[in-house]
């Protein structure tokens, strides 16, 4: 790691920080210092132009029975010395009014859209409607605020129900339910196209139909069952979920993992990145309707589940984080029946993407379709491969180093294209880093126990844990309780991605146009547990004709 | 223009609904509905029409839209959100109307069963269906967090008759 | 005409009826052995759909009389086709009016599913019959064409190498049309594209989706069968064969012709209207362009 | 240019993949886990199990005359934290999938326990296993006490200490 004083730029930014406000405090990974209100814009504005710093998260949090305010948490990651930003804002009790950044940085607006809809807090100069909760939500009750708790809430809002499915049936009778039950349907959330004659003009995200209330129920839980809410935050990348959980809480409390647990967390992470691209694959070669590269991509595919078995307990690599290790050890058999497979899995798949890749239409329609200029993915603060197909070596395996990537060297796999095929070669590309990853790992596996023995919660720490998920990076901060986790906040890699969809979409003929959407990997159950709508209104537009969703399931013909 | 049915929910009588049955036997389409699942069992069924799988051996096709239906697959814990969809896509599904719900999440809720976003499984809404004047035919559920793709066939298997199912309400003294 | 021809046209006519979903259960047989898995039970697969999807409830959005009057309609012509076409083969005999007629009642079924996808009021249908109207609109024109330049260079045939390359162009150019016009991947837009998910289909149900989807098998084997036509008549003027072992052989010969089509869709992936447009002009041009070239710089 | 036909060799050397359950056996390893099993025998419901569960399908109720733990099939998550904290090692995880069943009913277990009532107010407050277990461990503590509900114990220890006062 580079130092401080090597490196002008970042330190002028520091001595700024440091001027603008006497409180912070200075840990491991992080900057954390409380800016005032009426100063926000202003150190967003300075933040937002150093080159080589992004959003990665906002968390808004609910603090008035502990210090009587509520606090905005801004979390901004600079890439090149590994460190994040964390700008603290206190609120009003009583009106907790905060001024937008939405505009100087763009990757705000969700969050702020978030906040206001689940816990209530107002940004002065934005009108923000409903969008998280249904529309006949009542008014002024918000889930993540303090005064409810999980079984109040239940109460809140169930008797409208078979009212809202009659509406809902009245609007539309005649025609197939196009909303998120969309035929090909993979996920309940769709995208509304605008089309005129055979082009995109404009997009359209209708979301939030995932939303769970994950952030509430783990208020409820114990500090050890919520790795298990976590992992079903997303059935692809579940394991990424509870990685980050734990670590987060393990930075707060300054838990000290054993090596061995942080060299399984590895292994099990990658293995679950080979299974997610694989996954990613085939389901793409399926949207360009080549259905044999499907099948073949997810025979290769089925390999790996029964790794992830063999080495979790479950075929999604649930149940094997705990906070401070992991709960299942790998022994000298399993490691050896990973290798032989891993082995044939890169024969095998090498083989095959070769001929998939060379199938003509795969070729034709993946190259030069849903391009992402490298200036609107910087703006955006993408990540995962969709920030690495635009020229951005953005990966927080090298960025922000955690668990047994600590020791070992690691390049980000780049292209350069910025179009669907730069980011479908990205995903290609790392499959086989994965695997030698794992290898690596695997054999570097050092002895040692796999859990800490025990360790006691202390109330009001604050921690970051960042993954790079399958699909980029993967955020948690927490605010611990006495007994469970007093603010939780997840930020998936989708929920940062999906606003790049619109420009993606330009120009791009309707049927490339799923496969394109599909090319950010967006998965909606991690982007939607506390969620979101983007309504970009800048496009010209026509009738919405279609409205579609992803990753269709027509396979069998 | 409205929805107009040949086949009026009144006269399709009990005879008529196991010829059907019968004839569903060979040839099963289904359909999948996702509720709010974290996607792991839908993943699982997309693995079950995969080589290792390959539930076309037993006739079971995917379709894309509700209305070829036999089999509605349906996942998750049924968010508040998407319940007026789930309504309209089962309504659009002809008679006779079978329902795989798959995982813990559509079969008992899981880990959500208490939030205030969700209703809590499959069972919890047959009552309100049933008010809305949608029948459901038969029922199965298949539990597994994710319902292992085995476990997706076995749950065909029963729902088919293929297979007897295993598991009998237990009541046992300490 | 004699017995055995009287004999082999009902022959023929059965094979034509009964043929189609069994070959709809052999492709899917045959692609699942190219995916690594075992694919349905029988090859009876498709038949046990079709009669399950009549013994369902029809659950319809649009007016059913268009619905029941545009299948029953296309359902008799496809079996007038069927009719001319065994008639055709069993008397071994090139006439232009059947070519003629054939492609006419071959344009009007096409007519007619158009029709039907465009009755319905689902925005994936109308998506789905324009893109299958572009394809059709271009492919019928290359259809109509290679027919009749098949048809010509068989009659002016003298039995020379050049004129058996003419009619081996002609022929194969032929069979490309009749690939596209039988809706396979890269070309099956109309009810392709997951985004649209079942296109053009995508309301119907029961009883009608059962017929629809049987309409549609029958067609394309008779699309199959177009080419075998010609190959009927080659086969009759160079070696004489007992009718109804003639009409057996060319029933064979479609059906083989129709699993490497299978077999061809399998391979591929499906492409965008416009990438259609340009693949399937530059490939009907080309073929043009070839047998002209051979019609004039080859002179015996 | 036509290097996608290689896909034909791959297919045929690779054959059929196809597990032909549930006419064959199923591909699960030896770390899978499936629903878990409750050894009537050993459990003494002290639940300990309900309170780890993340979903809480297992739970342990006193209806009746009867203390239950129940385990509600249909909502577990298959983690075996359950069995982790069992303090009898009374739950084993077994490999048990074929849980389709076409009854929400049929998929609940129930072990039944006999309970204490208190002496005193006559609620009922602990299994009598349980209660058997702690007496064989504290033997200095009076018996008298252990028979008490929660409530009345402490009414019953704080008399005593202002009587010995």
């Amino acid at each position: 790691m580079e130092s401080l004083s090597t490196d002008n730029e970042f330190e002028n930014l520091y001595s700024y920080l440091k001027k603008i406000s006497n409180r912070f405090v200075e840990e491991e990974d992080h900057l954390r210092i409380v800016v005032e209100n009426e100063k926000l814009r202003e150190v967003a504005e300075v933040l937002s132009k150093t080159e080589g710093v992004f959003l990665r998260t906002i968390a808004a949090s609910d603090e008035r029975s502990v210090n009587g305010f509520y606090k905005m948490y801004y979390v901004f990651g600079l890439d090149r010395i590994h460190r994040n930003i964390v700008v603290e804002v206190p609120l009003d009790a009583e009106n907790p009014v905060i001024p937008s950044i939405a505009d100087i940085v763009k990757a705000a607006d969700w969050y702020e859209r978030e906040a206001h809809d689940l816990i209530g807090i107002k940004f002065s100069g934005r009108i923000l409607h409903r969008f998280v909760l249904p529309d006949d939500w009542p008014e002024n009750v918000y889930p993540l605020r303090k005064d409810y708790t999980v079984q109040d809430l239940v109460k809140l809002y169930r008797p409208e129900i078979i009212a809202k499915a009659r509406e809902v049936e009245a609007e539309a009778a005649i025609i197939i339910p196009i909303g998120p039950y969309h035929p090909a349907l993979h996920e309940p959330e769709y995208f509304e196209l605008y089309v005129r004659g055979e082009k995109v003009v404009g997009a359209r995200y209708v979301g939030f139909m995932v939303h769970r209330g994950i952030e509430k129920l783990a208020e409820s839980m114990k500090y050890d069952q919520v790795p298990f809410l976590a992992e079903r935050i997303c059935g692809i990348c579940g394991y990424v979920h509870s990685t980050s959980y734990c670590q987060a809480v393990e930075k707060a409390l300054k838990i000290h993992v054993p090596e061995r647990a942080e060299y399984i967390r590895s292994i099990v992470l990658e293995i679950e990145r080979i299974h997610s691209h694989l996954l990613w694959l085939g389901v793409a070669l399926h949207l360009l309707g080549y259905d044999t590269g499907f099948m073949h991509v997810w025979r290769i595919r089925e390999q790996v589940m029964i790794l992830a078995e063999m080495l979790t307990g479950s075929r999604k690599t649930y149940g094997l984080n705990i906070v401070g290790g992991v709960r299942r050890d790998i022994d000298r058999d399993k490691v050896n029946k990973c290798v032989k497979v891993l082995d044939s899995i890169a024969k095998e798949f090498k083989e095959f993407v070769e001929i998939a890749m060379s199938v003509p239409q795969v070729k034709s329609r993946l190259r030069g379709t849903g391009l992402l200029p490298r200036n609107e993915a910087a703006s955006l603060s993408l990540v995962g491969p969709t920030v690495r197909g635009s020229g951005i070596p953005r990966d927080v395996r090298r960025d922000y180093p955690y668990a047994a990537y600590k020791y070992i060297d690691f390049k980000p796999v780049v292209r350069t294209e910025c179009d669907n095929m730069a980011r479908t070669e990205v995903r290609v590309e790392e499959v086989f880093q994965s695997i030698e990853l794992v290898k690596n790992f695997l054999d570097r596996l050092p002895g040692g126990g796999i859990a800490v023995d025990s360790w006691e919660p202390e109330p009001y720490r604050f921690g970051i844990g960042a993954v790079e998920a399958p699909r980029g990076e993967v955020i948690h901060v927490i605010v611990t309780g006495r007994y469970s986790p007093y603010r939780w906040r997840v930020r998936a890699p989708t929920y940062q991605n999906l606003p790049a969809v619109p420009i993606m979409l330009r120009d791009v003929d309707l049927a490339d146009a799923p496969i394109t959407i599909a090319s950010i990997d967006p998965c909606f159950s991690c982007t939607d547990r506390a969620l979101i709508i983007n309504i970009e209104k800048s496009d010209v537009r026509d009738v919405p004709l279609v409205a579609l969703s992803l990753k269709g399931s027509r396979l069998l013909r | 223009m409205e929805i107009q049915r040949q086949v009026p929910v009144e006269i399709f009588s009990r005879k008529d609904l196991e010829k059907a049955l019968q004839r569903i036997k060979k040839s099963i389409w289904v359909f999948h509905l996702n509720t709010g699942s974290c996607n792991g069992c839908d993943i699982e069924i997309i693995d079950v029409l995969t080589p290792w799988f390959d539930v076309e051996r037993f006739g079971i096709k995917l379709v894309a839209s509700p209305r070829h239906a036999d089999v509605v697959l349906l996942t998750g814990p049924i968010t508040i959100k998407t319940f007026p969809r789930l309504v309209k896509a089962l309504r659009a599904v002809p008679r006779p109307r079978l329902v795989l719900a798959i995982g813990s999440c559509a079969v008992g809720g899981n880990i959500w069963f208490n939030s205030y976003a969700t209703l809590g499984g499959f069972p919890n809404v047959i009552d309100k269906l049933n008010e809305l004047g949608i029948v459901i035919d038969k029922i199965v559920y298949v539990p597994g967090c994710p319902a292992r793709p085995e476990a997706i066939i076995y749950g065909v298997a029963v729902m088919l008759g293929l297979v007897e199912q295993k598991t009998r309400y237990k009541k046992v003294k300490a | 005409m004699n017995l055995s021809t009287l004999i082999s046209i009902p022959i023929s006519i059965l094979l034509y009826i009964f043929l189609p979903p069994l070959l709809d259960g052999v492709e899917r047989k045959v692609k699942a052995d190219i995916q690594s898995r075992i694919g349905p039970p029988t090859i009876l697969q498709t038949w046990y759909d079709i009669l399950k999807l009549i013994s369902k409830e029809v659950v319809l959005s649009m007016n059913p009389r268009y619905v029941v009057l545009t299948l029953s309609l296309s359902l008799t012509m496809l079996i007038s086709l069927a009719v001319t076409i065994s008639y055709s083969i069993s008397l071994l005999n090139l006439d232009m009016y059947i070519v003629i007629t054939v492609l006419i009642l071959l344009l009007a079924i096409h007519s007619l599913y158009l029709t039907l996808y465009i009755f319905s009021s689902n925005p994936f249908s109308i998506v789905g019959t324009f893109r299958i109207a572009t394809i059709d609109i271009l492919n019928e024109a290359g259809l109509v064409a290679f027919a009749i330049l098949t048809a010509v260079s068989i009659s002016i045939s003298r039995a020379s190498p050049r004129d058996y390359l003419l009619i081996a162009i002609a022929l194969t150019a032929l069979a490309i049309a009749v690939y596209v016009s039988q809706r396979r991947l890269p070309y099956d837009l109309h009810e392709a594209e997951p985004e649209l998910a079942s296109g053009a289909i995508i309301e119907f149900s029961g009883a009608v989706l059962g017929f629809y989807i049987y309409s549609h098998l029958l067609e394309r084997y008779i699309l199959a069968s177009i080419p075998m036509i010609f190959v009927a008549y080659l086969m009759s003027s160079t070696l004489y064969l007992n009718p109804v072992i003639a009409m057996l052989l060319i029933h064979i010969l479609a059906s083989s012709i129709y699993l490497l089509y299978a077999v061809i869709s399998a391979l591929i992936g499906r492409s965008r209207v416009n990438l259609a447009v340009k693949t399937i002009n530059f490939i009907y041009f080309l073929a043009i362009a070839i047998w002209l070239g051979v019609y004039i710089l080859w002179n015996p | 240019m036509v290097k996608f036909v290689k896909v034909l060799p791959i297919a045929a050397k690779i054959g059929t993949v196809t597990i032909r359950y549930p006419y064959a056996k199923p591909i699960v390893t030896d770390s899978f886990r499936g629903a878990i099993e409750v050894d009537p025998s050993k459990c003494t419901g002290c639940g300990a199990c309900t309170r780890i569960c993340p979903p809480k399908a297992l739970s342990l109720n006193i209806e009746g005359g009867t203390a239950i733990l129940r385990y509600f099939v249909g909502r577990c998550i298959f983690c075996g934290m359950c069995a982790d904290i069992c303090p009898e090692k009374a739950i084993k995880i077994t490999k048990e999938f074929e849980l389709a069943s076409e009854q929400v009913s049929d998929l609940y277990i129930d072990v039944e326990h006999e309970v204490v009532t208190c002496r005193k107010c006559g609620s009922k407050f602990v299994t009598s296993k349980l209660l058997n277990k702690v007496e064989q461990k504290l033997s200095e503590f009076s018996k008298e006490l252990l028979s008490l509900c929660p409530r009345c114990r402490r009414v019953e220890m704080l008399s005593k200490q202002v009587y010995l006062r």
